[in-house]
């Protein structure tokens, strides 16, 4: 059902465009999170679920380097033509903390799309259930995939996470894609109190025979656990990771992660080769 | 004003034997192999590009984090990971060449042997047009002392390419030094036939919260636009005790800095750590640099260089 | 939280014999003379200040311009322009002793007997903590070798100095050297008694308009954030091969970057260029070390120098 | 008349102040030139005409040094009580086109007042006619000083020179003031065709005897040029010098001009012993 293992996006790959885009809308969905929203087509017609853009951060080289950030939602016209795209973003540093000072109207330039996205089953194969386990900001690449599950046909459900109920992501989203969600947040403010597998572990256990696939993307520990879960349960797992990244086009050798490679290891680039991994074939340690 | 395509203008310079379209490289390790920025960057029109140092085998690189972000600038830690020489020549020169592309092989090596055996290795090669020796590196042979740091050692295996190779010899100095005049002159003796000045200066940060350094490999290379004053200095200092060309490097990020080491004597540029975070940035200074020698009535970039005048 | 003035904390250094009220001090030509910032910080609070470099002579300084701009830094060419050390004394010491602030005095010379000659009117003078050597000089007797850059040359600076002043001796250490652990050795050989690492790295910069020195003098010192990484390098150096007292200085700007000072085994620090541009920051930097060192639960600033952990 | 020259400020040396404001106006005036107007009375209520701040531009440690800026006009509020004080900035590189880049509610942090200001005679000497000769944004600091000539009874008079007509400034303040204006453009497209002096010195030959003063700001030559006029003519003059600085408090020794010092000269620093200095002190090369 999946290509194989390391072997990249499905998609053909795009062109990848450095572009000024107009911040048309900077919305906060929580003090720390907000949804930046780009106009331009040009990226957003030609993305997939997963691929990520580098971007500025609103100084003048200052901070030097752009951040990565997945795409978050494609916004498209009246028509349905892709107009634009948005981010959803969470302050760590920095970097975030400028660009949640940006204006409407200012320019972001954008490199983009880049990396591989979520390899989803070629169309016209057997619906089966896939399963988006997420935890903080790492929500950000799953609406968009939901959309192309959905599309397709397939089942979705997703599994989100978070510190505390105020910064949990993306449940609207899935609300609105009519995908039903279940929440768990460490402090148990709401729903599960503890990590989001205390959720994903008994519905795989509650779950009737067929096939699934799951995809995470989230801290690294919580991304660590899911393939855990999934190993055990023998289903198939993509993760998405995060590493420091100078360019994200495959150039500079920063963001490398050790991936299985014969008996042995290599370091992969998480912008070039990634973000998104089977995770069988990291090696987690 | 003329346009930026003005053909009037000559921009072609001469680094020795090597005539490159423009001044404007890009350096070593901060463009992959080229193919990284194909889809923004028409290859063909840089005046060459330097690909990441090459070793005898396969390299491995450092732990990550390898990279940390400083004021105006970065460290790097990669450990001269790369595909090494043979995967080098079979899947990625021969797509650079059919496309015309002009090719500088940087290249390293642990020990005076590793350095020839790479040079060999690459002597017949079709389609690269000179050899850039980063020297930056610990001589495993000799208690890790830097091949950069001592004017001997710079002059030994800069002598021992030379004779392994017929390509032209770029040799890349090191800025850790107390006078780089004299690694300048060291590599000339050698037989260099060019210089390239600097590569990275040494640095580190620390992650307060862990108490750890920020760098898996604890020291880095700091690169950027933070070392540029450094840079151009060095580039004074070595033009003063040699007419060899030499190739300006550190801390570019717009055609003001390519000009200014130009002016001091750079016969070419080498853009690096901004292809990062402004990819596209070679190629325009391309444009910007013939429209202002058309603006300043220049025919030929050539004599801007080495133009710094006395107070 | 504890509050900024949680008097459990404690923040006194010593440098040697010299008591500090923290670990905060001010760098060499960065503060003047104290009073110019005296409406802005409470000289008093701070660990102490570090005048302008003293000569036996007034000295007139550099032709303008003496400062550009760069990334993050800046190149300065002040041509060490002081009053000299008698008015020194007589106008500006007083009345710092008076409010009981803590000062350190910088020197330099041309020759070793220049510098003898400032630590000898130096030496009785009340209210005096400590003597800091800037070696970053050339030496006009032998064909202008910058005192700093030769071991041999800091070595005999250092010794000559001590041999003449009862006072503390700290010595600057210039980053334009190969091996910084070198000199540092060197200086403890001549009897140092703490070392300062480190003073501007050498740079320049172009007009381009007028293909001149942006600097009348053609070099400076670059200075300030962008310097940082190397700073903390150097003072990792200094610190594998001694254990004088060391006072880290480049590039700070935060609280972040004394912690990463401290960590790497900086015993104190000295705020140079960012008294430029933020004149509070040293007075507010002792606030908020004060508070977090009380928020990780340490009730010693010195338990945080040297706990730099290995990857 | 004046105090001895070089002698400084003859107020009593106000405290500095460094303070976070807020901007409440940017105004343009020409497409290179603008006005800031910051909030806070603690500059404003201490200041002196001639004196200066230094300025953030609005990136955070980007550009690293502060801008100095003559203090331009006082606001007040309807009480007179000082509530603020402006800026006037001509676009000359990243900083000053930084600076225009600010929105009402951003926080500038502003170091001042600095350096001297003009001296003005004491309250009480006999009136005297003042003429007041700038070039470009050397204008700024002059409404300010005309108001309080003005305030004690004294007759004065503005010669504006630029080098098109876009780029005079002040000329509305004077006029609001009842300052008689004379202007001069390098390019003619205004005024007397020419330099500032083209008109000073027309009118020196012309006015009758009796006590005068000059002053002036402007680029250099200019001001050398004014000093030659106001030598031969045995007027006194005070002049208002830029110089690169990095601290405005007199400790980094970048700012330093040529003064006459006994027989021979020694560097003094603009931000301190000046940026007004009496034009005789002033070593002209
Ligand atoms: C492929 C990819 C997709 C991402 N998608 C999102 C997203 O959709 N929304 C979101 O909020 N965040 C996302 N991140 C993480 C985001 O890039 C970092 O949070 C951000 O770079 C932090 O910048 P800062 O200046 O605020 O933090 P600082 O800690 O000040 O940054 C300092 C340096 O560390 C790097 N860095 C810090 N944290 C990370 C991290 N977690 N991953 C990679 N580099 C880091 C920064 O890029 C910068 O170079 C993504 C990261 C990657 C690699
Ligand atoms: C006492 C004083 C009062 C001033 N008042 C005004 C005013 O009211 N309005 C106004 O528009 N300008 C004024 N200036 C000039 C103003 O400070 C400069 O135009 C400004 O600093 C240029 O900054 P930039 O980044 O745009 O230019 P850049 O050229 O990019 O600046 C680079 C560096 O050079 C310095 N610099 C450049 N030009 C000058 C200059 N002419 N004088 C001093 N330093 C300079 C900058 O401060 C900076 O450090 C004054 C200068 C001084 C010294
Ligand atoms: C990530 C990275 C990798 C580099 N790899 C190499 C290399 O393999 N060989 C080499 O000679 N220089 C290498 N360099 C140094 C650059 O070629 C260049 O000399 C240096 O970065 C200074 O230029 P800059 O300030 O424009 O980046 C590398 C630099 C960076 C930032
Ligand atoms: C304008 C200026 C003047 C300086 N004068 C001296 C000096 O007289 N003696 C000295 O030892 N160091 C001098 N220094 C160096 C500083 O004390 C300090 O070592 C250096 O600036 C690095 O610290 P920073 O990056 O925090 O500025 C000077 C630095 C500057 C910027
Ligand atoms: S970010 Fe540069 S190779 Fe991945
Ligand atoms: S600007 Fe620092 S002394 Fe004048």
């Amino acid at each position: 059902m999946l290509p194989p293992p390391g072997a990249g996006a499905i998609l053909p790959s795009m062109p990848i465009h450095d572009l000024p885009l107009v911040l048309r809308q900077l919305r906060h969905v929580s003090s720390q999170q907000f949804v930046l929203e780009l106009e331009g087509p040009e990226i957003a017609a030609e993305c997939s679920p997963g691929q990520f853009v580098m971007t500025t951060v609103g100084g003048d080289g200052d901070p030097l380097l752009r951040r990565p950030m997945a795409i978050y939602r494609v916004l498209r016209d009246e028509n349905g033509d892709a107009t634009g795209f948005s981010m959803l973003v969470e302050v760590v540093g920095r970097g975030t903390a400028m660009l949640q000072q940006r204006q409407p109207g200012d320019v972001l330039n954008v490199l983009g799309p880049l990396g591989t996205s979520f390899r989803i089953p070629e169309p016209g194969t057997p619906a089966a259930e896939h399963l988006l386990v997420m935890g903080g900001v790492g929500s950000a690449p799953f609406p968009l995939l939901a959309e192309d599950l959905l599309r397709q046909g397939h089942s979705v459900r997703a599994f989100v996470g978070a510190r505390t109920a105020d910064l949990l992501l993306c449940v609207d989203d899935f609300k609105e894609l009519g995908v039903p969600v279940e929440v768990s947040t460490d402090d148990g403010t709401r729903g599960h109190h503890g990590f989001v597998t205390g959720i994903l572990e008994p519905y795989l256990m509650g779950r009737e025979e067929g096939p699934a696939v799951l995809y995470a993307c989230g801290p690294l520990p919580m991304m660590h656990a899911v393939h855990a879960v999934a190993t055990a349960a023998g289903l198939p797992l993509q993760v998405s990771f995060e590493a420091p990244m100078a360019c994200g086009l495959g150039a500079c050798l920063s963001c490398v992660i050790k991936l299985r490679d014969g008996d042995g290891w290599s370091y992969r680039r998480v912008c070039q080769e990634g973000p998104v991994f089977d995770s069988r074939e990291v090696v987690w340690e | 004003m003329r346009s930026a395509s003005d053909s009037s203008v000559s921009l072609a310079v001469d680094i020795g034997s090597v005539r490159l379209r423009n001044p404007i490289l890009v350096a070593s390790g901060t463009f992959g192999y080229g193919s990284e920025f194909a889809d923004l960057v028409d290859l063909n029109r840089l005046g060459g590009i330097v690909v990441k140092g090459l070793s005898l085998h396969v390299e491995v690189g450092n732990n990550p984090p390898r990279i940390a972000e400083t004021s105006s600038g970065m460290l790097n830690s990669i450990g001269l990971q790369n595909v090494g020489v043979e995967a080098f020549l079979t899947e990625k020169l021969p797509s650079l060449r059919r496309q015309g592309v002009c090719v500088v092989a940087n290249i390293w090596g642990r020990s005076v042997e590793e350095y020839v055996g790479v040079a060999e290795r690459l002597d017949g090669a079709e389609g690269l047009a000179a050899l850039e020796l980063n020297i930056s590196c610990p001589n495993i042979k000799q208690g890790g002392i830097n091949f950069g740091k001592d004017p001997e050692l710079t002059e030994r295996v800069t002598a021992a390419v030379k004779a392994a190779s017929s390509l032209p010899l770029w040799v890349k100095l090191s800025p850790n030094v107390t006078e780089i005049s004299e690694l300048a002159v060291a590599a000339e003796a050698g037989g260099a036939d060019a210089l390239s000045v600097i590569n990275t200066l040494r640095g580190m940060t620390v992650d307060v919260t862990s108490r750890l350094p920020t760098l898996a490999s604890t020291f880095g290379g700091l690169s950027g636009p933070a070392i540029f004053p450094v840079a151009l200095y060095m580039v004074h200092e070595v033009r003063r005790v040699t007419s060899l060309p030499v190739l300006g490097i550190g801390g570019i990020d717009s055609l003001d800095r390519v000009l200014q080491f130009l002016i001091v004597g750079a016969n070419a540029v080498q853009v690096g750590t901004a292809n990062f975070y402004d990819p596209t940035l070679s190629a325009r200074l391309i444009d910007e640099l013939a429209e202002w020698c058309g603006d300043e009535g220049l025919d030929d970039v050539n004599e801007l260089v080495g133009t710094l005048g006395v107070r």
